[in-house]
């Protein structure tokens, strides 16, 4: 589930400087957002590549991580040109609905197609930064940022915490699947809801034997960071 | 844990009744989300800035818990968002064909005051972003705004209203899930139309259309989400 | 039976956790099987590969001669096949009474309801925990939970059941019913697979062994053979089960099991 | 030393989960010592009441012959000198990087960061687990979070350490590790209290035994006296380690552990 993560602790640039990588990430979301087209698209194919070679990704793979965005791009391109016009020759494939034409608009398919490019450019430049930069370097970039100190505390735990989760969630998930507990809609809500309900749970007795090994290790009321 | 149940039996109703709140707010994290790049600088920044006082006044509220007399708050805190992270990859079918994953950001809301949630939602899409590559760094302040915001806002009025009608505990339920749901997107397709505004209808037009796409994926979700709600709230009482 | 053919498995397209296994489990007539490997040997991935839920990387996975076909009817025949029960008893009851957990499987596959009480009282009964039926799970021991986890598998009727850790967290009275257990079981027509760290239980329950390590079977056979190698065992971070250890070291017979030994000891002095 | 006087423990007034016991760990210079007990015998509750964690209902427990206070200060000055690992070592690690979370009771104690880099690296090399220094946690095997887990309490140097089943879940290598671990620790000058279902574990590793059952310390003393009554061993769910076996029924001399009894009957030979 979070196969990000483990590229992050494996890839060639591990090591360099967090903050130099956020200003890396920085530079290449100004040159997304920057208005010649070209240089978009040049620098989605750059870092795109160099993601590549230094997290040793498959291409593959690399491409799945974009399977489930794709859709919400699109839809949001489809937002921005469909369109409704008494003028026929406004549009690109016009449909006629009563006396108005349904299609999409020339003006905006300029735009939307810039839209999907800049998306696109940006996207690739944070998957840059999140799978060379390890999320306990992305604390130190918080910390460095000046962000309050607390809700840097709770960050660190939760990310801890997020895996033992993780364990729970696909532990129970699978036996629930292993005894024919999604095969169906009615069957996939209810299962979810004992799925649910049973990492509620571990909300608890996590919190409860925490707290003892919390005093084992003479926890006064601060994680150091 | 039947022991810990006995043992915390004020702390766990009202553990209870939060997580009623989490899956009652059903944001639909990764449908609602706002793509890294999507929005231009200005409105980015725009969408930061309205979030920010939010923020810091969910800080001041984390403060104020931390010293309270909650033993180890943090680690609660913290897993609490780690549950509400967790359960954001449920998957639930949608009719895209792709999965729409419902999130829960209303846990702590009534366990720690509304405040806090806006400070835990923004670490929850920062893991999100980073750690599921969805959502983005940029747009990370408008979607606080709609799904840690106005979702929660909305739920929670709804969730006042029908209990003040005196509407069965369910139905309630169901209807604060749904409308924090809608709320969520109706906020999402309206930062999206100011900045696309049609080229015939304006902004108007830009919000009908970017409604009507994501009413296609969240109202069988939604309905989806108000039924687990149902459930979960039933299997928790229960016990 | 089930046979492996050339099966890999890989998580990362990198590190193959399972290499070209080619196996066939349960020909001659073996009804308890032991799978053997240190932890992060690739026994778990083998397991799940075995119920469907990994798709295997390459090679086919046959059941009764027909290859195992991952379309979700597919699947539901595999599942039906073969059963798993994990280590973890809390992560795999989902209900607080154990008959409501126990019936979960038969509900989902929409038998009728006085087909479950019947089914589910059987198991129960099978299991010696029919007094539990009406019981809370959280007064359960672990070694309770551990029969109702079994319950929940063996109420679908599966041929198979593979028992992953079948002894972890119980004490030393809860595992000798553990074992009396799949003897009771095997006794009933089921077929076992296991995986366990604890040689000497392995050594006295499976009738037939594959030693795991680095992805392929090392070693395959029955007691005398697979357990004779001690060097072989050490590298692989397990140990031999003691009955071998005294046949080895202290030149007794090898007996297949501890009342064996004391039995027939008993009966020279 | 230890000192329990009258400590009875109780969840909800009703039922004596300890009842009235009355002991002293560690003298006559005892540095394993064994608590064994069925599941529920009440060793856990034990456990806790020795770090301050629940309060005896009566009774009360002196350290080095200083009652316990269970004042905030009382508490920090007793975990000092005992610290704990439990059993789930998930529940014990909050920093994703093992250096960090080893280093955390240290930054709650205030030590200066030199020192802190100091000492933790000389517990990870003490405990062979150095290379994962820097490694992130979500990654470990089960028996490398365990020497974690150890680790953040070891690097305290509390005087003692309670280790609860520290061999669950651990391949016959592990197992190994974890006894030679404890023989550092000793050599170390630290004492451990240990509880497990693992009998040859036990039998092995420990100096002196405490049997519990029914709230009561049903049987103390060293190997031979504790595990020479098989029958109350059997009632206690509870069994005899192999070693005492083949010495009760096959007339082999009683050996305190594998390698003896390999090394002089090799020599016999």
């Amino acid at each position: 589930m979070l196969s990000i993560d483990k590229y992050a602790y494996e890839n060639r640039i591990v090591n360099w400087s967090p903050k130099l990588k956020a200003l890396l990430w920085l530079g290449g979301i100004i040159l997304a957002f920057q208005p010649i087209q070209w240089l978009k698209l040049a620098v989605l194919v750059v870092v795109a590549t160099i993601t590549i070679y230094v997290t040793k990704v498959s291409f593959r793979r690399y491409l799945s991580w974009f399977y489930a965005i794709i859709p919400f791009v699109l839809l949001s391109v489809i937002g921005i040109v469909v369109t409704v016009s008494p003028q026929r020759s406004a549009l690109i494939w016009p449909i006629k609905f009563v006396s108005v034409y349904i299609g999409m608009a020339k003006v905006m398919m300029p735009k939307a197609g810039q839209m999907a490019l800049q998306c696109m450019t940006a996207i690739v430049c944070t998957y840059w930064f999140a799978l060379t930069t390890p999320f306990i370097q992305i604390l130190q970039v918080l910390k460095a940022a000046r962000f309050p100190r607390v809700m840097i505390e709770v960050t660190m735990l939760m990310y801890r915490f997020i895996f033992i989760f993780v364990d729970a969630f696909d532990q129970i998930h699978r036996a629930q699947k292993l005894r024919f507990g999604y095969d169906s809609f009615g069957l996939m809500i209810h299962s979810s809801g004992i799925l649910a309900k049973m990492l509620f749970e571990q909300v608890i007795i996590n919190y409860e034997m925490m707290t003892k090994a919390l005093d084992a290790k003479l926890y006064d009321g601060e994680f150091y960071i | 844990m039947m022991g810990a149940l006995k043992k915390y039996r004020k702390f766990m109703l009202f553990l209870a009744i939060g997580f009623i709140y989490t899956l009652a707010y059903p944001m639909t994290a990764h449908a609602m989300h706002i793509m890294e790049g999507m929005l231009p600088p200005k409105w980015c920044i725009f969408w930061f800035v309205v979030s920010a006082p939010f923020f810091i006044y969910g800080l001041y509220r984390m403060h104020k818990i931390v010293n309270s007399d909650i033993p180890n708050a943090k680690v609660m805190l913290a897993l609490c968002g780690a549950f509400v992270f967790v359960l954001s990859s449920l998957k639930l079918p949608s009719v895209t064909g792709s999965c729409s994953h419902p999130t829960g950001v209303g846990l702590g809301t009534v366990m720690f005051g509304p405040g806090v949630m806006s400070v835990l939602g923004v670490i929850v899409l920062l893991f999100q972003a980073l750690l599921l590559a969805h959502g983005g760094l940029t747009t990370l302040g408008a979607n606080e705004f709609s799904m840690t915001i106005v979702g929660p806002i909305v739920g929670y009025a709804v969730w006042k209203l029908c209990r003040a009608m005196k509407v069965r505990r369910s139905i309630s339920l169901f209807l604060c899930a749904m409308f924090a749901d809608w709320s969520t997107y109706v906020t999402t397709a309206f930062q999206l139309a100011i900045v696309f505004p049609d080229p015939n209808g304006g902004v108007g037009a830009a919000l009908v259309k970017f409604l009507g796409i994501y009413a296609v994926t969240q109202i069988p979700l939604a309905i989806a989400e108000g039924l687990l709600t149902v459930i979960v709230y039933n299997l928790v009482i229960s016990n | 039976m089930i046979e492996l053919k050339h099966l890999s498995y890989s998580y990362d397209d990198r590190v193959k956790i399972l290499d070209d296994i080619s196996l066939k489990i349960g020909a001659d007539n073996h009804k308890v099987i032991g799978f053997m490997g240190h932890n992060g040997a690739g026994k778990s991935t083998l397991f799940l590969n075995l119920v469907g839920e990994l798709k295997p990387t390459s090679g086919e996975i046959l059941i009764d001669g027909e290859p195992v076909e991952y379309s979700k009817k597919g699947l539901r025949k595999l599942r039906r096949k073969i059963g798993i029960v994990f280590q973890n008893s809390d992560q795999q009851i989902f209900y607080s009474i154990v008959k409501d957990d126990v019936a979960f499987a038969l509900h989902n596959l929409k038998v009728p309801s006085e087909e479950i009480n019947k089914r589910v009282e059987k198991v129960l009964s099978e299991l010696d925990i029919l007094s539990l039926k009406e019981q809370p799970i959280q007064y359960l021991s672990g070694g309770q939970k551990k029969r109702v986890a079994i319950a929940g598998i063996m109420v679908i009727g599966s041929e198979w059941i593979l028992l992953d850790e079948p002894t972890s967290g119980l004490d030393p009275d809860g595992r000798i019913r553990m074992q009396k257990l799949i003897q009771k079981l095997v006794n009933n027509g089921q077929r076992i697979i296991l995986s366990s760290h604890d040689m000497d239980f392995m050594y006295e329950t499976c009738d037939y062994f594959y030693l795991l390590g680095k992805g392929r079977i090392l070693k395959q056979g029955d007691k005398q053979t697979v357990f004779d190698d001690e060097q072989l065992l050490r590298e692989n971070k397990l140990d031999q089960p003691w009955l071998v250890k005294i046949h080895q070291k202290l030149g007794l017979p090898l007996y297949d099991s501890e009342q064996e030994l004391f039995a027939i000891e008993e009966k020279h002095n």
